[in-house]
């Protein structure tokens, strides 16, 4: 069964999106909320690796509301906005959600 | 489906208890259950009754408040948790013999076992750390 | 395999989540709940052995952790990376009957799950 | 010298208090003067007057307490994130008609202006962030 | 060269330190003291341009900085090396007036400052 | 004027010490308190910026009481163990005192 991750920490600052990313499996997605939302910036520490997993299927997102709230416009490609509604429809297509914080 | 929900940040503090609620109030819009909100750790301070937010900003405490009422959820509040931090009703008022309380009433004292009955009769278990 | 996995990732003493995790493992096995309890990240270190939490006037968290068993948690995990990322080995930890996890084993663990509690 | 100290994290939840709590034994040990202590942020709830902390634990509210009225130490609460966070004296609790209130004796919610005064006029300042 | 330097060094909305700085350093400037506030490390997101904290139903933080001056608060600097890194420049930010230090300059700021704000 | 600096976050996964280092002056010194204890391990990811500052004659100190409850025994050379006293004592000979939390 997959996982849904979110992480609301920054990637300039903290290791938490790191992590989640090298546990991530090929059904997983990744929410990024919070301050979790600088990770989807150009210059994201984590750049790389999220377009690596990105290409490896899984789905990463980014609380729209968060990334606005913080001015948060240019974002990576292959990061896709969404709101609570879709953080709910998330956790329902996936059996078990890990919280990195 | 039947969500549990764990909330472990104080609201002001940090953004874990404005998240939770948001996503509380969209999974019930979608038809959801939510079986309990949990509330450990820093986010016992989300049922003090006590808390004056300045006019001008969101009453956070007091959303929870009437999400609680409005969907007559069950809202727990750790005893362990919250005894370490000042945060009590009555009972525990007075077997502590403090001068007061504190917790909204919305909101019940009690332990961990609610978490963990909850978490393993619902479907789905979602945790905003702080 | 188990109902309900909870990952650990934070250090001992710098925040209440090591203890307010353990507890929840205490509880669910209390409840005769089908537990696991995952130390990863900063997580290992509570299950760093030498501990002496009185020099800071605290109850020491090793030994909560190795107390685990005795309440009927047999499944407890480290995160191996995490350990060697912190020059640790089995052999610095506290714990006997713990089991090493490398990433492919910690994926499955967490995909076989039914539920996480995330500390 | 004169020291202020800012203390910005809650008991049990982060170690800034304890950490504070010993440096302020250590400066008034060596005959130091504490001009102030100053809690802002989560530090607020370091003068709960509810906090019921496990019997065999140290109860660092209490250890404040005593340090406070031992040294007649001048211990200011923030009263603007005070407020937010729930913690309030019985002026506030009658301002905002609340059922309660609860800041231990030994501590004065007041404003910021009590930080930068002690600032300007002392040799130290040393923050515990949480 | 100021008497007291406020160095702010959290995000905007993550947690409150961000605002508590600033409400500290409006407190400086209105009891007269010769008052800087620095920004760095992840700080720097709060002169950041676009925030809209309605959003999340919070008060912009970015107005408030730029407020500053209105209170007699001049010296507001933002550490360069913490800007380039989150790949930002003077442009990105919704400040005018503020003065971009390098890592030189920032410890001059710290060296000839009579007491540090640490949030 | 010098600048004593505490920090209180393990640098495995946060950057606060990084940060210190980088902005740290020739008269400073460095104090490790709480969880950045852990910054004086020998894997620390600071390990080779706390030994070239303490070659440029920055003063490394970790508060001993807080590694001693964390069981870290095998500090780096150069790090020297002090307690709240010498805490007090360091605060006293820098004027600044910045705290990286």
């Amino acid at each position: 069964m997959s996982t849904l991750h979110t992480v609301n920490k920054s990637p300039f600052s903290n290791n938490s999106l790191e992590s989640c990313l090298q546990l991530c499996s090929e059904q997983d997605c990744i929410l990024l909320i919070e301050d979790g939302a600088y990770g989807a910036v150009a210059h994201s520490p984590c750049a790389g690796s999220l377009q690596q997993a990105s290409a490896r299927g899984i789905g990463i997102y980014v609380l729209q509301s968060d990334a606005q709230a913080r001015g948060l416009q240019d974002l990576l490609d292959n990061i896709e906005p969404t709101d609570y509604q879709g953080f709910v429809q998330l956790s329902c297509q996936h059996q078990c959600i890990q919280s990195w914080y | 489906m039947k969500f549990t929900v764990v909330i472990l940040g104080a609201p002001y503090s940090s953004a874990a208890s404005y998240s939770a609620y948001r996503f509380c109030r969209a999974l019930l819009e979608q038809g959801h259950q939510l079986a309990r909100l949990f509330f450990y750790a820093d986010g016992v301070h989300n049922g003090s009754a006590l808390t004056c937010p300045p006019q001008d900003e969101l009453d956070l405490q007091q959303a929870w408040r009437q999400l609680i009422t409005k969907h007559q959820l069950d809202a727990v509040v750790c005893i362990a948790a919250a005894l370490r931090r000042g945060v009590l009703d009555a009972a525990e008022r007075d077997r502590y013999a403090k001068p007061a309380d504190n917790l909204a009433c919305e909101f019940n004292l009690s332990g961990l076992g609610q978490l963990i009955e909850a978490c393993a009769t619902c479907d789905r278990t979602v945790t905003f750390g702080a | 395999m188990s109902a309900i996995v909870c990952i650990s990732r934070h250090s001992p003493y710098g925040s209440s989540l090591a203890r307010d995790a353990l507890d929840a493992v205490l509880a669910a096995a209390a409840f005769e709940q089908d537990i696991a309890l995952l130390l990863m990240d900063e997580g290992v270190w509570q299950a760093y052995r030498h501990q002496q939490a009185s020099a800071i006037e605290q109850k020491e968290l090793g030994k909560n952790l190795s107390a685990l068993a005795v309440f009927g948690v047999e499944k407890v995990y480290v995160h191996e990376r995490s350990l060697t990322r912190r020059g640790l080995d089995r052999d610095s930890l506290s714990l006997n009957n713990v089991q090493l996890l490398n990433d492919e084993a910690t994926r499955a663990l967490l995909a076989q799950a039914r539920q996480v509690l995330s500390f």
